[in-house]
Parts: structure tokens; C-alpha cells; sequence
């Protein structure tokens, strides 16, 4: 149908001795549409992809081992058709044009990255640095720091809501080492810790010279947001604790080792 | 400029004047905002210190406090090279520009002065101060090494609506510390953090306050006073606290 | 203040500080707006007068610019007691109340003297200046008795920005002039016209401007230079104006 | 950083790294913008020179060529180190910055070109090229020294879009100047520039544009077109022209 | 319906005290918001009544004479419906609650305004005061100095289209005498010069004082758009100028007759 | 105004009633403005003493009333004379101006009387009045002095609307009242807020209010039910009332 | 119309045929308008009556569902006339104009099955049915008189995103009745509604919802969970209900 | 879904059934896209060649309609294509999408018929139609075979709206054609469309529009009628037509 097309000129076209050099203009710029196209739709795809693997991964309750089966399996699946998506368009985001169309990708990139090390996270408790995550995308995608800190925002809302319901369902904070009762153990690690981290290091990070551009134009409502979420989580642990310092006359709750010992942070 | 017709009715000087000013004002601006992205980056740091307070117990505060004025002590030399460049100009010409980042200085003294840092010279310093003491805008000044509240000259200075804003920042953190403070298993530092938002809340109550932003912010101080009492609620129901 | 707790460690002086300062500040601003009330009437009257330019052939525009330059002489004083007033506070802290009030000032001016009006004392005032004649911001400073382009020292005066944006509305009106200059059957003057703002263009093309309201405005020059070098292809089109 | 203990959840250069990439960013930020600074300035003298056209008889436009030409060469130069600089990152990544820019340059080769300047090598050089003549886009990478239109490697270069843009600036110039060669007697020269603007606007219309910019301003074509439509018919009703 | 449900008290309520005074709140409420609810109703049927009205004015070609029967008809017709709508809702604009639902009510006179001076414009060539414009409504609905003003700055966009309507479809510009052919009779005038008086007492008017309310809410933007209206007619007057001005050799075109004259301002 | 011809279209008087009017106008305006001034600080002024409330225990809170009630009784004075200026134009003309200070002052009247000050004349003046009482909306106007719900003149008077808006932050003071009896101890009063609020909650919910801030604003009634229900509910859960 | 001239080229009644339709839809808008009021206004009811829940223990609950049962009747009624003026034009057209009001009586519905009341047929209509249930769409839409999720023609219907909206909703009350059934001293209901709640929330949770209103409001879900789950571990706490 | 407890109340495909639901819509939107995205691609074609009339004298016209007619025969097919996507959901759902593109399939149908195209089968098929004529709705539905202002079910249509939008595109095309013809030599055709064009502006006076975008746009046809007038006002002086 297009092939069809180009070949006819008509009258008044075909006398204007400019028609060969945008003929060659229009077949460029079709490319580029085109290329464009195909990146902000597996952009879609691969963002709503992630959505549906970090839903998946909010059913999870344990941390810092193993993902239940049943959730892995759903997570594998997905992740498998994410990276077939990556591969369709690695040859259209190479060389010059890993960058030509970084807006029209980095959206789905920082959900990939939201998912990515929300489940690394879950597994190992511990951020999933740059290299590693680029490692995980096609070679010739390249994963810009702007990318990987507009995920990592996103990861404290994840967390705050992993965290949450984990408390709302369970009655106990996730942490590193559930099945030791001492509470203070050297080493254990909760979420709240982990977010206090976070919340630290970005807020140390100087992305004033950023200007509107990436992170610039973002990071100062993503800094509020991430804020308030580790906000949230720190309320509901001072919920968990004044409620277990109530004790009723006479009585030893044994329910309490099935809470998370909250311990202070050592640093 | 050879191109605007010799004859005209047209001074070229006009146009050559006017790009010397704007030349001049470029420059300051851009000396003004190397110096704040140097005082930003010390400010990042110096939050990044205090906000351990919120998991340290009160008991191992001191060194937490003591990195704390080591960081403000670096801001207040850069405050200084600041204060320098801003007088090439007429004060309010560029004050937009810094005002966010010396509220954040005076926060962190503030904030450091109620946790026990930066003792007065009155009172013995190198001893720890007395913790839940409000830092006045002439200790902040002093400790900042510039004049407050300037009324008589056109020079660098601190103004009272910056040391309010600034106030403001101390009560919506302080309402946090509230909050981990129980979780620390302090059920005192509640009390006392009750007792001294109260006060400043009472006394930014009689402000009669135009429709500006220190208005609108100053209704953020009502909310962090119901969300502390609160917690002084959720202690006292569970007799953790004395009655009052 | 009897209500804040007088043990409590916040020293009520810095609210009343505060509030001193807040009342000042308010009763600057009320003055600052009562005289600004005044200069917009006044304002308005000149241009009302300034505005039969349209209607008027260049013949007859005396009693005009005799009306026009009384009115102005009003503003002139309204403009010394603002002075007065403003002085009290840092010159940018209120510039924002009056620069567009004032802008309108120098904008009558121009357009005044462009008509040939206001003749200066070299030309041997109360004889009509020569039309066609742009007004150099000195002379505009010294018709409304002000210092113009001040740097070293913070007390009222125009700014070279000012000066500008009534020069750029003094191009819009310009071009509207052409226009009801062929109505009134006068072929000359939308030639003059087209010179002028050619010169003035130009001087604008060689300025680097930062991105502010002067460079979006600056970008109306070049659509008004347009719209006059359209009236002037009608004229030559119709053999109305000798060919240049 | 080093607080952060190293069995904590974070490795501390995970941060320290992100910092660093954010500091080279800002520095190739800054290097560019000071040679665009440059290059715009550089700009506004051509744009200054070349706006003589409108009011110059084709006859007498070999000075204004020669001094255009010289100035583009200055800005040929700048291009050359902007390019330098630019091959620190990715071409896409900091594409934004001087894209306007290097239109502007662009369109004042293809304004000089038309014109009858530029004579490109295969033409015999120094002599007077042709008036009404379109320079490719790999004609202007020849005159600037930059590559156009690069697919299979990463460097600075020309983008289609970019030439496409200067285009449709070029075509809002010619309209303007078909009015003013009328003015200027010379009723030969809008029909050049009719049939020049039909066959670049024949060309646009094959495009399959998206809602981007190139879009938004290809509409300004038709508009053009109209305009100058009108000069011939203008023209044609009163026989100053032979009939098409 | 509505009388069916009041004396029904649910058991909750009936045991609070102030379920009476609530009561009696409810009924005043319910009243008001009926109010309210007329009120808008007419003002937008007023509105479009209006608009409809303005609109067959347009087809009118010739100023300061009766306006022609077919076109007279219709306003008539239409008037009368809308002189009714303001009858239904003057008892819910008397004595307090005429400034009670003035903003609900404005837009409807505003553009009451602008029909009616139009009208009078056509028929006088002169501007309708506000008292005589304030006769026209029923006694008890006051007519305010806002919506008259800002019906006049509609007023002229209207004569901008019937100026440049009469121009494109007659070849000049109405005028107070267009059968005289003396170019330069005392007294005469055009829309143009009508307009330019208006501009210019529009641009007298001090509104600074009015503040975020009424006239100073919309005065900016209707004085740039009123100044706009009028240079639209400048320049097609212009262009009348320009191309009345050129005489092809030997012809002398009985055409001007039809043209108007377009005279100097005597102020 | 002489210079629109007497002759011409327009009635000079036309735009000079209209001048007149709009400067009456102002004049009102600035009055009110002064007057509203002082409602406003005298209205903090009250806030800050009733704001003792919470931290008073029930059985010391006499000076508390006392104090309010003088200070309640200054505003009274100075509503007189609000009264006084509003009546000089249409009520609803101005009525937005003064609303938001009138409702501060129901407010005070109302968690006054609510507190057991106020005692109206029939229960015996001097005497404490009983706590938990909802003043009317006509107690409201006898205290103030001024009518209520006026239909069938234009003067000065307290709307339903601006009762019903004060009631919404009575009602939002006491669900903080409860959270603070708890802290002092008294468990009694956070259920008689509760039955209170629950009255007042069934009123509203036969309210038809359309999409006006009234609508908006009595959400948060549902929100402070809900917050005293969890008082209510920690009090039960710990026996620490009886049960209903 | 007398003056389109009749025997031209244009058919006059494709014109009158455009008035026809504007003028249709507006009367459509406004009938739409005066039903969806009676609607809201018996929704307020409703909601009134229901709202008795929260202080009635569940014994005595028959009298109040009762009640419920007439007023959603009414409003079933209602929900008929609008329908019937809704098929008027396409469904989705006006669509928006009573999803909020649609969305009240479902809630209203769900929230009387939940508590037991609106028997469905097959269960032995008369009889109270078992509390607890969540009423279907399906059951929903029986009850209403109206189809539900209609995909296959263009009509009238209840949608699911409605139903889901006034899912949520339900939650919230039942957060709040969890609350309140313990101050009643029932401590059976709160562990029904846990699991019940708990069931729903599953279920949300494997939707990939939009960033839509949706989605906005489907967060607070886990909110009323914690609420819930609160209540349980307190009751756990005291032994007053069999550890989970 | 397996955490749905599987003896729950909640049916899980509640869930499923919206999933469907939400997909189904972003694949009918896609599908529309895509269809979209040729009509446009083929709209612009016909534009091509249809702008030749502006060049080609009436005589000639012959090849440009054949091939435009050929063109417009492509954008049915496609248009028929979109009808069958588009009724998968209600119509005035995406009506949104696709309105702009099929005003301009519209615009080219009343283009090519004016110019003797698309003769309708009455009149003899094959044989050139009469110049000069409009196109009624009801024609341009049988072209595109589809129908027309539906009214009594829910299905793929053509609008009013849309029809009298593309009006306003022939008359702004029309009014280039005059100026157009007269360059071409032929002094006909501009009296030919002066009539027309007068014809429809008058259908539009008797049009009462909402102030919508058929409003905004139809105030344009003023000024299309005046520049057609300039026209044969032009002619007439020049007595290059018969006096009207
Ligand atoms: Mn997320
Ligand atoms: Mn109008």
C-alpha cells in the first residue's frame, strides 16, 4: 500500500525540481515515525508489564528470601515477555539513536526499574546498583542515571505499600531476620531502616544543576512523594509499638513473638 | 552597531548601555548561584546528619550533634562569601534567589540548637546545651556571623519572616520526631515537644498575618499541633505518660 | 502576649518585631498605592488626549500636543511625590508596584515627542520640535526629573528595561498611526514611520537579551515591522509615494 | 556516605556514583551553553546584515552578501567548536540546547544562498552565484563542515528536521521580501519567489508530519503562500507583470 | 413528593434536639436553591434570547433608520419571550435578593445589554444610557453599572462585524447619511468614529479600585479585545482608502457614489 | 471627559456617573477594610485564650469564659460598627468581604457557649450555663446584636449559611476537645462530644446543599465523627466508660 | 430565512436541522438535571437511614433495614425515569452526568444486603437474609430494574467501574462500623467484616487498574484493612475473641 | 488469584470481566489509530492534487478532478474501514478521534464537486457536472456511503457539525481561488464564487451558535466575503466585468 504510493507525482509536484530531495526527506522521516511508533508502544507495553509484575510481587509477605512460587512464576512469565519487547527494539535504540528517543522510552525504563528492584529488594534486601540493572536490559539500551533514580523514587512508594499492608495483614513489619526473636540483633535489618536509607541518600543527592531537563523537572515533587511515604511507615510502626506497650494487668501476650522486634538503628 | 543608520533620530549608546547592564547583571547572577550551589550541597549534608536524630535515642545524641555544627560551621563560611557578593547589589534585587537556601541554614541551627548543639557562649560552651531550647533570630545571627533584621542599611541580613519560615520547618520536624521518639521507646521527648509547639503556636497566633506565604505555611503549624496531641493522647490512654 | 507561657523559651520581642515590620511594610504599600491610583488617572488622561493623534492631521496636532504636555506636566509631579515615598524602602522590593504605571509615563513621553512635542531646552522650548524624533531615556529622565540607569547608589530612577518596553509600545502605536495616517489622507508619514522603526529594530537585532518579558515582548517588533512595510507596499503598489 | 553502614541495604558508591554522573552532566551543560552564548550573539550580527536585503535593490546586494558571508565564516567556527564539545555525549542527549541555534545559522546560509551568495566550489567560487537557488542540506554540512543527516554513527551533525525548520524561516522571509521588492520597484522578483515558495511548499506537502513543531509551523507555509499569491495577483491586475 | 417527606423523622434523628431547627434550616435552603436554580435557568435563556437577537441585527445593512420589518419581527417576537422570562423571576430578584443572585443573574442581563444597545445603535446611532437601558427591565430587577459596561464592551466586537460585514457586502462603511454625497457634511459620521469615542471613554474609565470583583475581574482582557475590534476597523477602512485612491487612466468610476465618505474627525 | 464631542454619539455624563459610582465604591471598600482589620486581631485575640480550653481541666475553666467573654464582647462593639458601614451599600454586594472574620466570631460564640460561658438571659446571667449547649443561631444574633436570616429588608445580619460554616469548625474543635480530655483525663466529656457531634451530623445529612464550599466543607464533619468514634472506641475497648 | 434566496443551491433545511439538534440536546441536558436531583435527594435519605446502623446493635437491626428497603424502592423508581430520559441519546454521551448519583444508590444497596436486608428471590423473599453478603452486580442490577455491563447494544446500564466505586465505598463504612460494633460490645461483627474486607481487597489486588479515579480511590482500601485489622489484634489482646 | 478465598462471596470474574474490559477498549482505540493514520496519509494526497486548481485555467481542469476523484475514490474505502472499527463502540465514545480527519475527507468531496466533480448519478455518471455547485450532506453520505445525521440509532454517521465545518474550509479555499483566477487571467470565476460565497454566508446568519468552535471558525467567512469582494471590486473599476 505505501510502496504503492510513493512512485506517483502529480502534475504540479513533478514540476518542482525539489520533489526528488523530499521524496528522500519524506522516506527519512517515515523511518523515524516509524521507529518512534514502535519505541513509545513497547514503552506501554513494557510499563504496564512492570505494573503488573510489581502488583504481583505486593503479594509477597516475606523478605529477603526466596519469592513464593506461585507469584515467581507469574513475575517469570512477564519478565520474559518485557524482554522480548527490550529485544524488538534494541536495533531501534543503537548507536545514534539510544538517545533520539529517550523520552519517548525512559518512562517505561524507570517502571522496569521500579520493578526490577522492587524484586530485588524482596529477594535479597538490598538495593540493586546501576551495572546490575543495566546488565539486565539489551545491550544497546543503555540505562541513563536520570532512569535509575526516577525508579528508585518509585520504589519507596512500593515499599511503603509493602511494608503497610505487610503490617495491616500479618500485624508485624517486614524485616531481615524473622525468625530470630532477639531484638536486637546486630545486622537485622527492617524495611523502615532500609527506607531511612534511601530517603537519606537521595536527599543528600544535588540535582540542582539538573535545570528542567530529567531529573530536574521531577525530582523535587518525587522528593515530597518519597518523603511522605517513609512518613507513612514510620507512623504505623509508632502504631505497632504503642499499641504492644499496652499491656493488660497480669497477662504475657505470647503473640508478640510473632511481632517484628523493632530495633533501634545503629547508626 | 555600523548598520543603524548614522543619520538616524536613534543614540546607538542607548543599546550599548543597555547591553553593559545586562552583561553586569548576568555576572552576578551567575557568581551568586555558584556560591548557593556550594550552600545547597553543604545544606543536603547537614540534613543528612540531623535526620539520624530520629533513630538515635536522646542518650547518644552527642555525636550526632557534635557532625552536625562541624557541617553548619563549613555553611556559615560559605554564608559569609554569599553575603559578600550579594552586597555588589541592592539587597531585595536578588534576595528570590538565596532566601530558600538561608532558610534552610537557619533550620539547621535551629533544629540542632532544640536537640542540645551549638551551645551560647553564656552558657559554657563545649558543654552540651540543655536540649528543647529555641535558638532567638540574634543567637542564629550571631552564630551565622551577620546582621538580622536590618532596618537602617542596604546590606546582606537575615530578615524575621526567613527566621519564621524556618520556625515553621522546626515544627513540622519536630512533629516527626514525636512520632519516632515513641518508637525509640522515649515517651518524655512527646511531652516535651507538646509543651514547646504549644508555645510557639501561641505566640504565631497573635500575628495579624497578610495573605502571603508565611500565612498560608503558618496554617501547616495547627495541623503538626493536633497531630502531636495525638501521640500525647495515644501515651497518656496507654499510661506510658504521667497525667498531666 | 500575657497568654504565652512566661517561662516558656520564646522571647516574645521577636513577635513583636515581626509585627512592627509587617505594619510598616503594609502602611509603605498603601501609600505606594494611593499615589499609584493617582498616576493611572493621570495616565489615562494623557493617553486619552495622545490618542486623537489618529484622528488628527499632522497639521492641526498643536492644540494636541498642548493638552497632551499639560497632562504630562501632572504626571511629572505625581511621579516626584512617588519618588518621595518609595525612597523609603529598598528600591527592587517595591519596584513591581509602579514599573508598569511608570512605563506608561515614558511611554506618553514618547510618543509626545515622537509627534513632536515636548520640545527639549537645546531646541528652544515653546516652539514645536521637529516630529519623527526619538526621546533618549536622559531626556526622558530629565522631563520627569529623575536619575535614569542608576548603579551605584539604591534610590529611585528608570531602568534601562523600562525605557525599552514604552519603546516597544511606542512601535505598536506606530504602526497603528500608519495605518490611520493614509485614512487622513497623509502619504508621508507612514514612509517616516517605516524609517523610524526600521532604526529601532535594528538597535534591538544587536542586543542579547536573557530570556525574559523584554525578549518576548522584543518579538513584536519585528511583526509590527511587517504590518508597516505593508502599508507602504500599498502606496507604492498604487504609485501614492514616490518610489525610494 | 561513609555513614551508611557497609552490611546496610545500600552500597554507598551506588550514590556517590549517581552524583558524579550528575556533576559531568552539568559541566558539559555548562561548556555548551558558553559557545552557544557565542554563536547566538554571532548570529543576530548575520541576521542584522542579511535584514539589509529588504530595503537594497538586487543590483546593489553584492556587499551585503560579502559581509554576510563573512560573518557566517565566524559562525562556521563556532559551529566547529560547539561540535567538539558536543562529542562528549551522546548527540541526541544535549540536542535540545543548540537546536534553535544552529537553525538560525542554517537559515541565514539558506537566506545568503538564495540571495545569490555562498557560491558553492563547483560553481566557480568568488564569482556571484545565481539568485532564487535552494542549497541542499548536504551543501550547507559542506559550508558549516559538519555532517548531515548521520544514521550509522554518533557525532554531531545536521538533522533533517533542522534543515526543515530553516526552511519554512526561509519562506516567512521571502514573503516579506516579495512586499518589499514591490515597494522597491523590482516586480520580477515576487514572481521568483512565488514559484520558488510553490515548488518548497509542493514538497512539504508529501511529508507525513506528525503533531510535533516541524508541524505546527508547516501550517505557516499556506499562509505564506497566500501572501504572496496576493503580491502576484497585486501585480498581475494592474499588468506589471506578463500573465503566467 | 417533597411535602410528603418533611414530617418523616427517622429514630436517630428524633432523638436530637436540634432535629426541628435543622429542619426549618432545610426548608429555607431548599428555597434559596430554588431561587438560585430559576435564576440560572432565565439567565441562560435570557442569554441565548439574547444572542439570537443580535445575531438577525446583523443582517441589517443600513444605520440610523427603521430597523427593516422581517428583521424587526423576529426581535420583536423574541424580546417578548424574553421580557416574560424576566417577569417569571422578579419576584426572586426583590428588595435582598436583588444583589443576592446578581452573579447568577449577570451574564444573562450582560448579554441583554448588548442586544438591546445594538439595537438602539442601529436605530440612533447612538450609544443607549444606562437609565433608559434600566427602563427596559422589569422595576424591581436592577440593572448594575458592571453589566451595563461590560455589555457595551461587547457592544463594540458587534459593531466591528457589522462594520466589516456592510463593508465586505456594500463596499463601505455605514454611516449616519449615507444618501448625502457631500463627503464632508457637519454632523455626519461613521461606525468608525463611533467606535473610536467608545474606545476612548473605555480607556478613561478607572476600574483599578473594583479589585478581583465584577468589571475588575474581566476589564483587561475586554479592553484588549474592544481595542483590538476597533483597529480591525481601521485597517478595513484603510484598505477601502488605498484602493479608492487608485484611478486606472481616463475612468472616472460612478462606483464612489456607493462609497462612504470617510470624513476627518472634528475633534 | 471635554474631549468626546458634545455632539457626537455620546453623552459625556454617560461615563462620568459611572466614574462617580465606581469611586463611591472604593471609598466603602476602604472602609470596611479598616474596620475587618481590627475584627480580625480581636478575633485572634479570642482564639488564643478559648485555645487555653485544651489543657484546662473542665473544673478550672471559669477564668478561661470569663476572659473569653470580655473579649467576645469587644468584637460585638466593633460588629456594631461593621453594621454600621455594611449598611451604606446592598448586603450581598459586599457580603464576601466580611464573612470569613463574622464566622471567626460565631465560631468564638459558640465554643464558648458550648464550654457552659455565655449563659443567655432566661437561665440566670452570671451563672455558669451548663456545658454542651448549642447556642442557637438566633442566641447567636441576641449576643451579637444583630438580626439573623433577614428576608424581607436589605441590612446587615448573619446568614444561615455563615452559622452553619461556623458550626463545621465547632464541631472540627471538639473532635481535637476529645482527643485532649483523654490526655487530661476525663473520659466523660469525649461522649458528650460524641452524642453532640452526632446530633449535629443528622442535621446536616438532611441538608440538600448543592456544590457550594458549604457542600465541601461538611465532608469533614463525617471525617471528625469518625475521628470521635475511635475516642470513643479506645475508651470502651479499655472499660474505661460505661457502655452505652 | 426570508432572505436566502429561494431558488439557490442551498437547501435552507440543512441549517434548520443543525438548530433542531443543538436546541434537542439541551432539553435532553436539562431533563436529565431535574431527575437526577430527586435522585440525589433520596439518596440523602437513604444514607440517612442507614446511617442508624452505627449505633444499633445487630439484634435489633430489622426495623432500620425496613426503613432502608422503602426508601431504595423510591429511588428504584427514580433510577427507572432516568433511564427512560437517558436512552434519549447515546449512553456514553451524557454518561457523566449521573455516574456520581448511580454510584450512591449502589453503595446504598450494598451496604442493606451486607447488613442483611434486600432478600433476593431465591433465598425466600420477606425473610431477613444472612448478613454479611456482598450483593453481585448481576444482583445489583435485578434489584435496580436496569442492565448491568452492557456490552452488545446502547443502552441505559449499570457499569462495573460503578460498581466497583461503590465496592470501595462500602469498605469505608465498614471500617467505620468495625469501630463502632466493639463500642456496642459486639465483638463478633469486626472479625466478619475482617474477613470480608480481606476477601474484597484480594480481589482489587490482581487488577491492573489505570491511573484513574479507580485507582486513586482503590489505595485507600489498605488503609480501612489496617483500620480493621487494628480492632481485631486489639480485641486478640484482651482475649475478647478466639485467637485468629 | 489464587489468594481470592476460593468460598469467598466475591465473584472473581467481576475482575476478570472489567480487565476484558479496560484491554478491549485500548485495542479499539489502537485499531482506530492505525486506520487513522492512512485516511490522513490519503487525505493529504487529494490535497495535492487538488491544490493544482489554484494553477490550472477552468479549460484544463479536466486530468486534476479525474485524478482527485481517483484519490477520493481510496479515502472511501478507508472511510469504510473506519465505519466497521468504529461501531464496535458507541459513536460519540472516539467520535473524538477521528472528527478532524473526516472533516477534511468532507472538505475535499465539496471541493472537487464545486470544480465539476463527482457528478452525482442523476445526472449522468461519467460526464463533467456543472462548476459551481454545493454538494448537500445527504450527497456527500452517498459518496462516502455512510449515513448521515443519524438521529434514531447509534452507529457510524456523518454530523452537521462536521458537514458545516468543512463549509468553512471550501470558502477559505475559494477565496484563494478568486485571487488565484484572476492571476490565471479568468475573470468569471471570481464573480461566480463572489455569488456563491454570499449564498452560504447567508445560510450562517440564520444560524443561532453556541459559542463553540463552529462559532469561532464561521466568523472567519466575514472576511472571506470582504477579500472576495476586494476582488470584483477590482474587476469592476478596471471594467474587466460587467458593473454589478
Ligand atoms: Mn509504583
Ligand atoms: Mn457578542
Amino acid at each position: 500500500d505505501d510502496k504503492a504510493k510513493k512512485p506517483r507525482r502529480d502534475v504540479e509536484a513533478s514540476s518542482s525540481p525539489f520533489m526528488p530531495m523530499f521524496e528522500n526527506f519524506r522516506d527519512e522521516l517515515d523511518e523515524h515515525h516509524d521507529r518512534r511508533e514502535r519505541v513509545i508502544k513497547a514503552s506501554r507495553d513494557i510499563t504496564a508489564a512492570s505494573k503488573k509484575i510489581i502488583f504481583a510481587l505486593q503479594r509477597v509477605r516475606k523478605l529477603n528470601s526466596e519469592i513464593p512460587e506461585s507469584i515467581a512464576g507469574e513475575v517469570l512469565g512477564r519478565s520474559k515477555g518485557m524482554k522480548a519487547q527490550f529485544d524488538t527494539i534494541a536495533p531501534d535504540l543503537t548507536g545514534l539513536n539510544a538517545w533520539r528517543y529517550q523520552r519517548q522510552i525512559s518512562g517505561g525504563i524507570q517502571e522496569y526499574m521500579e520493578a526490577v528492584s522492587f524484586e530485588h529488594y524482596l529477594r535479597n534486601q538490598r538495593l540493586i546498583p546501576l551495572e546490575e540493572s543495566s546488565r539486565l536490559l539489551p545491550e544497546t539500551i543503555p540505562l541513563t542515571g536520570d532512569d535509575y533514580v526516577l525508579g528508585i523514587f518509585d520504589l519507596v512508594g512500593e515499599l511503603m505499600r509493602f511494608a503497610i499492608t505487610t503490617i495491616a495483614t500479618t500485624g508485624s513489619l517486614p524485616s531481615s531476620s524473622p525468625s530470630e526473636t532477639d531484638e536486637n540483633t546486630v545486622g537485622s535489618r527492617d524495611v523502615l531502616q532500609d527506607l531511612r536509607s534511601l530517603r537519606a541518600s537521595f536527599q543528600a543527592l544535588d540535582t540542582t544543576s539538573c535545570g528542567g531537563t530529567g531529573l530536574g523537572k521531577d525530582v523535587e515533587k518525587k522528593m515530597e512523594v518519597m518523603k511522605a511515604c517513609v512518613e507513612k511507615v514510620e507512623t504505623a510502626v509508632y502504631g505497632l509499638i504503642v499499641r504492644g506497650r499496652e499491656r493488660p494487668k497480669g497477662w504475657v501476650p505470647d503473640l508478640l513473638d510473632d511481632r517484628a522486634p523493632v530495633t533501634v538503628e545503629s547508626y | 552597531m555600523a548598520n543603524v543608520s548614522e543619520t538616524g533620530m536613534l543614540d546607538p549608546r542607548i543599546f550599548e548601555d543597555l547591553q553593559r547592564k545586562i552583561d553586569d547583571d548576568a555576572e552576578t547572577r551567575d557568581q551568586l548561584r555558584a556560591i548557593l550551589q556550594t550552600i545547597e550541597r553543604q545544606g543536603r549534608q547537614t540534613q543528612s546528619i540531623l535526620s539520624r536524630a530520629h533513630s538515635t535515642p536522646a542518650a547518644h545524641l552527642q555525636p550526632v550533634l557534635a557532625a552536625a555544627e562541624a557541617s553548619i560551621k563549613e555553611q556559615v563560611e560559605s554564608i559569609g562569601k554569599l553575603s559578600e557578593i550579594a552586597s555588589k547589589g541592592p539587597y531585595y534585587k536578588y534576595n528570590g534567589l538565596w532566601t530558600r537556601d538561608v532558610q534552610n541554614v537557619i533550620f539547621a541551627i535551629l533544629l540542632c540548637g532544640w536537640l542540645g548543639g551549638l551551645a551560647m557562649e553564656g552558657e559554657g560552651e563545649g558543654k552540651a546545651a540543655e536540649a528543647g531550647k529555641l535558638l532567638t533570630i540574634e543567637e542564629v545571627g550571631q552564630i551565622l556571623n551577620v546582621p538580622v533584621n536590618l532596618k537602617d542599611r542596604d546590606a546582606f541580613h537575615i530578615t524575621i519572616e526567613e527566621y519564621l519560615q524556618s520556625l515553621i520547618t522546626l515544627i513540622e520536624e519536630l512533629a516527626r520526631l514525636a512520632i519516632n521518639s515513641v518508637t525509640l521507646g522515649d515517651y518524655q521527648r512527646p511531652l516535651q515537644i507538646s509543651q514547646f509547639v504549644k508555645d510557639v503556636h501561641a505566640g504565631f497566633q497573635i500575628l495579624n498575618l497578610k495573605n502571603d506565604s508565611l500565612r498560608r505555611r503558618s496554617d501547616s503549624i495547627k495541623y503538626n499541633v493536633k497531630k502531636i496531641e495525638d501521640v500525647v493522647y495515644d501515651l497518656s490512654l496507654r499510661n506510658l505518660v504521667p497525667r498531666p
